[in-house]
C-alpha cells in the first residue's frame, strides 16, 4: 500500500468540502486519460490501416502527456505533446502518405501463428513486469518530487551537459542521415 | 485505496507502462510493415519513459533525473523516427513495398 | 522551379482539375498525372459546354446568327460580332459608313478593356488575391453600364448589324466615355501599385510557364499569349481591318515568354485601348450609321471568305463558305483560346500545380469560346 | 515578299507544266468572281475544283493563296509552309455532299508584317475520308484535327490520339455532315 | 548579401504599398446596390423581353404579319390571327375590308436570347422591349408569356 | 494539484464559449472588413449591421447533414475536426487576459501554447487523409510542411524573448513589459536592438501557422478547391472554421503578450483586459487586412521564405541577443 494514498473512497464523501470534489474530479480526469492512453495504444498496435494506427499512437501520446502532468511534470508533458504528437506522429503519418499511397490494402498479421504468438509474448512480458511492479517494495519518498523547469535546465547544463551535447549531435546526424537516405534515388 | 485516487499510486503507472510495453511488443511481433513496427517501438519507448517519470516522482532522491532521461528518450525517439522513416521511404522506392516479407533479396 | 524530374513508375496519380474547379473558370477539365505537386502529363478534356455554334450558323440566316456570336465569348462579345459582320460584309460587299466603323472600334475597344479588366481580376484571384477582382469589376461595371445604355444589353450585346449598327451612340455615351478614360488611367496606376509591384505576385509569375515563340507558332497561339513571347503580332496592325489604320496605337510586346509578360501585355493593352478610344471620340465623324442601300436579304455570292479580327483573346477568324443562299454553307469559327489552350498540355509538363494554374490563368480562358 | 516565294515553292508541288495550271486556275478564279457579281444560281459549277494554286485578292476573300492538292501531297505542302515560318490558324472541313467529297481546309498565317494568308485544301472521298495528319509538323493541329474528326468523321492518318474532343467520348455521329439528322 | 537584404526590403516595401491602397479603399463609400431593397432603373434602350404596343383605343398595333416570328433566331415567338371584316368609309361609301386581328401572341421566354431582332424587324412599331428584369421563377411555365393578356392587364 | 484540475475543467468550458463566440464574430468581422476593403457592405441584412448573421450561419451548419464520402476513413474523418478545435481551446486555458483573468497560469505557458498548436498539424493530416480526396491529401501535405517549417523560426524567436526576460510564464512576460510603450518587447533596447525584426518574423510565422493568407496553402481555394476540408460539410466544417479562428485569436494573444505588453496600457495607465482585447482585435484586423490585400504565395516560395530568410535571421537574432545579454 502506498503511503501517499491518503484519501479513500470514503474520504471522497466525507472530505473537506470542495477539495474533496476537486480530488474526485482529478481522479475522474486521470481515469479518462488512462483509458485514452490504453485505447490509443490498442488502436496503435492492432489497427489494420496504418493511418489509424498513427492516429491511435497520437491519442495514446496525448494520454501519456496528461499522465506526465499528473506526475507533476508539466514541462515534460508539454514536451511530450510537442515532440511526440507534433513531430513524431506527424512525421510517421507523412511517411505513410509518401510510402504507402494504396491505403486500401489492409495490413493483416504476418502469419497464422504470429497473432497468438504475439499475444502470448506480449502477455507474458506484461504479466512479468506487472508482477515485478506489484511485488517489489519501492522505497517511496515521503515528499513528492515537483517538476521544476529551472532545475531541469540547471541539471541539463551542468550534470548532464555532455549527454545533452551528444544528443544534439545524434539529432544532427539523424537529420543529415535521413535526408541522405530519403533523397537517394531522386535527382531532385 | 480508491479508484479515484489511482493517480497517487506508483503501481498504477508501472502497470500502465507494462501494458503499453506489452502492446508495443505485440505490435512489433505481429506487424508486417516497417512503419507499423516503428509505431510499436514508439509505444515501447513511451512505456519506458512512463517508468522513468513515475520513479522520478515517487522514489528518486533527485527530482530531475527521471525527467531528463525522458527528455533524452524523446530526442532519441525523434531521431529514430526520422531515420526509420527515411529508411522506409528508401525501401519503398526500391521495392515498391514496405511489407517486411517482400524485402527478401538475401533470402536464397 | 520546374525542371527535369525523374519519375519513379507507380508514384504518380491522376488528378482531375475540373470540370468543376475554381481555377478553370468554367467547365473545363484537365486530367493531370501528378507526381506529388509536379505535373507529369496533362490532358485537356473539352466539350462540356459545346453547343455546335457552327451548325447553328449553317441552319440560320446570317442575321439570325448574330446573337450566337456574342455567346461565344461573353466577356469580349463585341469583338466576335465584329468579326462576323466584317466577314459577311466582305462576302456580300456591303459598304459601311465611316461613323458606324468608328463607333464599332470605340465599342470594341471598350469591350476589350472590360474583358481585360475581368481577366485581371480573375487572374489575381487565381493567385489567391480576391480584392483586385472587386476593383476591376467596379471599373468594368462602368463600361458595361455605358455599353448597356447604347446597346441595351450588358454582356451579349448583339449590337452590330451588317452594314452598320443597331442604333447610334448619344452625347451621354460620349461624355461618359470621355470621363472613363482618365478614371481608368488612374485605376491602372492603382492596380500597378497594388498588384504589379507586389513581391508575392511577381515571385509567382516571373519565369513561370515559359512559352517560346516557336511553340506559339507551332500551336498557333495568338493575342497576348503570342505577344508575351516576343511575337509582334496583332491582327489590327498586321492585317488592318475596319478603321484601325486611322488610329495611332502601339502593340505591346514582351520577350520574357513567362506569365508575367502576358500579364504586362494585357495591362498595357488596356492603356493602348484607352488611347484608341480617346482618338476615336475625337475623330468621330458625323453621318449615318447604316448604309443607304443595303440588301434586304443577305445572300453573299458563292465563295469562300475568311475574316480575322483581333479580339481580346487573340486572332479570331471566321470562315464563311457561301453557296449563294441566305444560310451559310459552312460557318467556321476559329477561336483564339482554342489554339492558346492547346499548348497548355505541353507547356505545363513538369510544372508544379500552382504554377500550372497560374499559367492557365495567364492564357485568359473563356470556356464557351473554346468549346463553341 | 514572302508571298511570291511561297507561291513559287507551292507551285513546284504540281507536276503539270505551269502554264496549264495557271490557265485552269485563273479560269476558275474568274469564274468564281463572275458568278459572284452576277449572283447567278450556282447550278452549273458542280464539278470538283481542279488541283492547283490560286492567287486571291485579299480584300475580297480574306486570304492570299489558295492551294488545292491531293492528300498525298499535303505533307510536302505543309512542310514548305512550316519552313517559311507560318503559324497554323485552323484546320476544318467542308462537306461537299453533291460532289461526294469532303474537303479539309488548313489555314496558315504569318506573325510578321509580311502578311500572307495561305489556305490549303485537300479533298477526300466522302465514303472513306482519310487524310494524313500534320500534327507531327504542327503539334497544334492535334486538337484541330480531332475536332474535324468529330464534326466530319475524317480520319487523320497517324494522328496520335484521335478520340472525340468536343463531342461526348462515345459519340459516333458527325454533326456537320450535310446528311446528319439529329 | 546586399542583394539578399535589398530584396527583402523591397519586398516589404511593395507589400506596404499594397496595404496602403487597401487601407485607403477601406474608408471609401460602398459602390454596390443592396439589390432586393434597392433597384436601379434600366437604361432607355434596355432590351428586356418584348411587349406589345397598343393603339390609342387600346387594341394592339400588331397586324400579325409574322415578321418577328420569322426574324427570331430561336423561334420563341408564336402568334395566331384571324381575319375579320370591317367597314371603312372610302370616298363617302362604305366598303368592307378584311384585316388580320391578333388572337394570340405567345413569347416563349425560356428560349429567347434577347437579341432584339424581332423589334428591329417589325415594320409597324408594334412591339417594344419591356424594362423588366426581376424575372425569376422555378417553373418553366412562368416564362411563357401571353403578351396579349399582359397588354390587357396593363390597360385595365 | 487537484483543485487546479477542476479549475481547468471549468476554464475549458469558458474557453469553449469564448472560442466559439470569437469564431462566429470574427467571421462576421472578416466578412465586413473584406467588404469594406472591396467597397461593398458585407453581410448587413440579418439584424443591425448583420450582427445576427453568425448565429444564423451557425444554425445552418448545425442543422445540415454531415456527409461522409464513400471511400473515406470514417473514424479519422470524424476525429479530425475535433482535433482541430480541441487544442485551440486548450490553449485558451493558459492565456492571461489580464492580471486576474486567467484560467490556469502556468510557469511554462509559452511552451504549452506551442505544444497544443503543434497538434493542429495532426488534425490537418488526418482530415486530408481521412476524407480520401486527392486535393485533401495534397493540401494536408502542404499545410504540414508549412506548419513544421514555420514552427522553427517562431520558436527561435520565442527563445530569444525567453532568454531576454528569463521566464516562460506569460504573466511574468507581461509584467516585465508594464509601465508604458517604451517597455514593450517590441521596442528595441540596448541589449536587444533587433526586436522589431523579431516581431516581424513572429508576425509572419503566426500568419503561416494559422494558415492565413497569404500563406493559406492548405486551403488554396483556387487550386486545391478547399484544401484539407474539401469534403467537410455541416459541423465538421464548422469545427475547422472555429478552430481556425480560435487559432487566430491565440496567435494574436501571443503576439500581444510577447511583444505588445499584454494588458498594459501604452501610456502606463489603467492596465486591464480591455487593452488586451483592443490589441488582439487590432492585430486580427491587420490579419484580415493582409488577407484581403495579397495574393497567395507558392509552396516553394513559402518554404524558401522560411528556410532562407526567416530562420537565418532569427538564428542570427538569437545569437546576437545572447551575445549582447552577456555583454550588458
Amino acid at each position: 500500500m502506498n503511503p501517499s494514498d491518503t484519501t479513500t473512497i470514503i474520504g471522497f464523501f466525507t472530505g473537506d468540502g470542495f477539495a474533496g470534489y476537486a480530488d474526485a474530479a482529478a481522479g475522474v480526469v486521470f481515469l479518462i486519460m488512462l483509458a485514452t492512453t490504453l485505447v490509443g495504444g490498442i488502436i496503435a498496435c492492432t489497427a489494420e490501416r496504418l493511418v489509424r494506427a498513427v492516429a491511435g499512437l497520437a491519442l495514446s501520446f496525448i494520454g501519456v502527456a496528461a499522465i506526465y502532468y499528473f506526475l507533476n511534470s508539466p514541462f515534460v508533458a508539454m514536451m511530450q505533446l510537442l515532440i511526440y504528437v507534433g513531430a513524431v506522429c506527424v512525421t510517421i503519418a507523412f511517411a505513410i502518405m509518401l510510402a504507402a499511397p494504396e491505403d486500401t490494402k489492409k495490413i493483416g498479421p504476418s502469419g497464422p501463428l504470429s497473432g497468438p504468438l504475439g499475444l502470448v509474448t506480449a502477455g507474458l512480458v506484461t504479466m512479468g513486469m506487472t508482477g515485478l511492479a506489484v511485488n517489489t517494495t519501492f522505497s517511496v519518498l515521503p515528499k513528492e518530487n515537483m517538476g521544476s523547469v529551472k532545475l531541469i535546465g540547471i541539471e541539463l547544463l551542468t550534470t548532464y551537459s555532455m549527454v545533452f551535447e551528444l544528443v544534439s549531435i545524434v539529432l544532427l546526424i539523424a537529420i543529415i542521415g535521413s535526408l541522405v537516405i530519403a533523397r537517394h534515388g531522386r535527382s531532385k | 485505496m480508491s479508484i479515484l485516487n489511482l493517480h497517487n499510486n506508483l503501481n498504477t503507472y508501472l502497470i500502465l507502462a507494462a501494458i503499453l510495453f506489452g502492446m508495443g511488443v505485440y505490435g512489433l511481433v505481429t506487424r508486417r510493415t516497417l512503419v507499423g513496427m516503428l509505431i510499436s517501438s514508439e509505444l515501447i519507448l513511451v512505456a519506458s519513459s512512463i517508468n522513468f517519470m513515475a520513479f522520478n516522482r515517487f522514489t528518486a532522491p533527485d527530482p530531475t533525473v527521471g525527467q531528463i532521461f525522458t527528455l533524452f528518450i524523446m530526442a532519441i525517439a525523434a531521431a529514430e523516427a526520422a531515420i526509420g522513416l527515411s529508411i522506409t521511404i528508401a525501401v519503398y522506392r526500391n521495392y515498391k513495398s514496405v511489407d517486411t516479407e517482400d524485402l527478401v533479396d538475401l533470402k536464397g | 522551379m520546374s525542371g527535369p524530374i525523374h519519375i519513379q513508375p507507380g508514384e504518380t496519380f491522376i488528378l482531375n482539375v475540373g470540370p468543376q474547379h475554381p481555377a478553370t473558370h468554367g467547365v473545363l477539365r484537365v486530367k493531370m498525372e501528378m507526381d506529388g505537386e509536379y505535373i507529369v502529363k496533362a490532358e485537356t478534356v473539352l466539350g462540356y459546354i459545346h453547343r455546335m455554334h457552327e451548325l447553328m450558323g449553317e441552319n440560320r440566316t446570317y442575321p439570325q446568327v448574330l446573337p450566337n456570336l456574342s455567346r461565344l465569348d461573353y466577356l469580349g462579345a463585341l469583338g466576335y460580332t465584329h468579326g462576323h459582320v466584317l466577314a459577311v460584309e466582305r462576302a456580300s460587299g456591303i459598304e459601311v459608313p465611316e461613323r458606324a466603323e468608328y463607333i464599332r472600334v470605340i465599342t470594341v475597344e471598350l469591350n476589350r478593356v472590360a474583358s481585360h479588366l475581368f481577366w485581371f481580376g480573375a487572374f489575381v484571384m487565381d493567385l489567391g488575391g480576391f480584392t483586385p477582382l472587386m476593383y476591376a469589376i467596379e471599373d468594368r461595371e462602368y463600361i458595361l453600364d455605358m455599353l448597356e445604355a447604347v446597346t441595351g444589353s450588358r454582356l451579349t450585346y448583339c449590337y452590330y448589324r451588317f452594314g452598320g449598327l443597331y442604333n447610334d451612340i448619344d452625347d451621354e455615351f460620349i461624355d461618359r466615355a470621355r470621363a472613363f478614360i482618365p478614371r481608368m488611367r488612374k485605376s491602372l496606376k492603382k492596380y500597378d501599385a497594388l498588384v504589379t509591384g507586389n513581391i508575392i505576385f511577381r515571385k509567382r509569375l516571373e519565369g513561370i510557364g515559359p512559352i517560346s515563340a516557336e511553340m506559339c507558332r507551332k500551336y498557333g497561339a495568338t493575342g497576348p499569349v503570342a505577344r508575351g513571347s516576343g511575337i509582334n503580332f496583332d491582327v489590327r496592325k498586321n492585317e488592318p481591318y475596319s478603321v484601325y489604320p486611322e488610329f495611332d496605337f502601339d502593340v505591346p510586346v514582351y520577350d520574357e515568354c513567362d506569365s508575367l509578360a502576358r500579364y504586362y501585355v494585357r495591362m498595357e493593352e488596356m492603356e493602348q485601348s484607352l488611347r484608341i478610344i480617346e482618338q476615336g471620340l475625337d475623330k468621330l465623324p458625323e453621318g449615318p450609321i447604316m448604309p443607304k442601300k443595303k440588301p434586304k436579304l443577305i445572300k453573299p455570292p458563292v465563295g469562300d471568305y475568311y475574316q480575322a479580327v483581333e479580339t481580346a483573346r487573340g486572332s479570331f477568324g471566321i470562315r464563311i463558305v457561301s453557296d449563294g443562299t441566305k444560310n451559310a454553307y459552312r460557318f467556321k469559327l476559329r477561336s483564339p483560346t482554342y489554339s492558346n489552350m492547346s499548348l497548355f498540355d505541353e507547356a505545363c509538363e513538369g510544372m508544379m500545380i500552382m504554377d500550372a494554374l497560374a499559367l492557365m490563368g495567364s492564357l485568359d480562358l473563356v470556356i464557351p469560346e473554346i468549346d463553341r | 515578299m514572302i508571298k511570291d516565294t511561297v507561291l513559287q515553292s507551292l507551285r513546284g508541288l504540281f507536276p503539270d507544266p505551269e502554264p496549264v495550271v495557271e490557265e485552269i486556275v485563273t479560269e476558275a478564279a474568274e469564274g468564281d468572281e463572275a458568278e459572284g457579281e452576277k449572283k447567278k444560281p450556282a447550278k452549273k459549277k458542280k464539278e470538283p475544283r481542279n488541283n492547283g494554286v490560286i492567287e486571291h485578292d485579299y480584300a475580297q476573300y480574306g486570304y492570299d493563296i489558295d492551294v488545292q492538292l491531293d492528300p498525298g501531297e499535303l505533307l510536302a505542302a505543309v512542310m514548305i509552309i512550316d519552313k517559311a515560318g507560318f503559324f497554323l490558324e485552323s484546320v476544318t472541313g467542308v462537306d461537299w455532299i453533291k460532289e461526294e467529297q469532303l474537303e479539309v481546309v488548313y489555314d496558315f498565317s504569318r506573325y510578321d508584317f509580311d502578311t500572307c494568308r495561305v489556305v490549303i485544301r485537300t479533298r477526300t472521298p466522302r465514303a472513306k475520308p482519310k487524310v494524313p495528319t500534320i500534327s507531327k509538323i504542327y503539334p497544334g493541329a492535334n486538337w484541330h484535327e480531332r475536332e474535324t474528326h468529330d464534326f466530319f468523321g475524317i480520319k487523320f492518318d497517324g494522328h496520335p490520339h484521335l478520340v472525340p474532343l468536343l463531342l461526348p467520348e462515345d459519340a459516333d455521329f458527325h454533326p456537320l455532315l450535310k446528311d446528319f439528322k439529329p | 548579401m546586399g542583394a539578399y537584404f535589398s530584396e527583402i526590403f523591397r519586398g516589404l516595401q511593395s507589400l506596404a504599398i499594397g496595404l496602403g491602397i487597401t487601407f485607403k479603399e477601406f474608408f471609401k463609400p460602398v459602390v454596390t446596390v443592396p439589390y432586393p431593397y434597392e433597384t436601379i432603373k434600366m437604361s432607355e434602350r434596355f432590351r428586356g423581353h418584348i411587349e406589345l404596343i397598343e393603339n390609342e383605343d387600346g387594341t394592339p398595333k400588331c397586324v400579325a404579319c409574322g415578321m418577328c416570328q420569322r426574324a427570331c433566331p430561336s423561334g420563341c415567338i408564336s402568334l395566331a390571327s384571324k381575319s375579320v371584316k370591317y367597314e371603312v368609309e372610302v370616298k363617302g361609301e362604305m366598303k368592307t375590308k378584311k384585316k388580320k386581328v391578333l388572337t394570340t401572341y405567345d413569347l416563349n421566354f425560356t428560349t429567347c436570347s434577347l437579341c432584339g431582332q424581332c423589334v428591329e424587324s417589325c415594320n409597324f412599331d408594334a412591339i417594344t422591349f419591356s424594362k423588366e428584369y426581376n424575372l425569376a421563377s422555378d417553373r418553366k411555365e412562368d416564362f411563357h408569356f401571353d403578351l396579349l393578356n399582359r397588354l390587357e392587364e396593363r390597360n385595365s | 494539484m487537484s483543485l487546479t484540475i477542476l479549475n481547468a475543467v471549468i476554464a475549458v468550458v469558458i474557453a469553449i464559449a469564448f472560442a466559439a463566440l470569437n469564431a462566429a464574430y470574427l467571421v462576421w468581422a472578416e466578412r465586413r472588413g473584406a467588404g469594406r476593403i472591396q467597397r461593398r457592405p458585407g453581410p448587413n441584412v440579418n439584424g443591425p449591421l448583420g450582427l445576427l448573421q453568425p448565429p444564423a450561419d451557425g444554425l445552418k451548419l448545425m442543422t445540415k447533414q454531415l456527409i461522409i464520402p464513400g471511400g473515406a476513413d470514417k473514424a479519422l474523418f470524424m476525429v479530425a475536426p475535433v482535433l482541430a478545435m480541441a487544442p485551440a481551446i486548450m490553449s485558451f486555458v493558459t492565456i492571461p487576459f489580464s492580471e486576474n483573468i486567467v484560467a490556469r497560469s502556468m510557469n511554462i505557458g509559452v511552451l504549452m501554447i506551442f505544444a497544443f498548436a503543434s497538434l493542429g498539424a495532426m488534425s490537418i493530416l488526418l482530415a486530408g487523409w481521412g476524407s480520401r480526396n486527392k486535393y485533401g491529401v495534397m493540401a494536408a501535405v502542404r499545410a504540414v510542411s508549412q506548419n513544421i517549417s514555420y514552427e522553427i523560426p517562431m520558436l527561435i524567436t520565442v527563445i530569444t524573448i525567453v532568454m531576454m526576460t528569463g521566464t516562460m510564464d506569460l504573466k511574468e512576460l507581461v509584467a516585465g513589459q508594464s509601465g508604458g510603450i517604451w517597455n514593450w518587447n517590441l521596442v528595441p533596447s540596448l541589449s536587444s536592438p533587433l526586436m522589431p525584426v523579431a516581431f516581424l518574423i513572429f508576425f509572419i510565422c503566426t500568419l503561416a501557422e494559422t494558415n492565413r493568407a497569404p500563406f493559406d496553402l492548405g486551403e488554396a481555394e483556387s487550386e486545391l478547391v478547399a484544401g484539407f476540408h474539401t469534403e467537410y460539410g455541416s459541423m465538421g466544417f464548422g469545427l475547422f472554421f472555429m478552430g481556425e479562428y480560435a487559432n487566430i485569436v491565440i496567435g494574436a494573444s501571443l503576439i500581444t503578450i510577447l511583444f505588445l505588453g499584454g494588458w498594459g496600457c501604452p501610456l502606463g495607465l489603467f492596465p486591464g483586459v480591455w487593452w488586451f482585447l483592443l490589441k488582439i482585435y487590432l492585430l486580427i484586423f491587420s490579419f484580415i487586412w493582409i488577407r484581403w490585400t495579397f495574393p497567395r504565395t507558392t509552396i516553394y516560395g513559402l518554404l524558401n521564405l522560411s528556410w532562407k530568410i526567416l530562420i537565418p535571421i532569427s538564428l542570427f537574432n538569437l545569437l546576437f541577443t545572447a551575445g549582447l545579454l552577456k555583454v550588458f
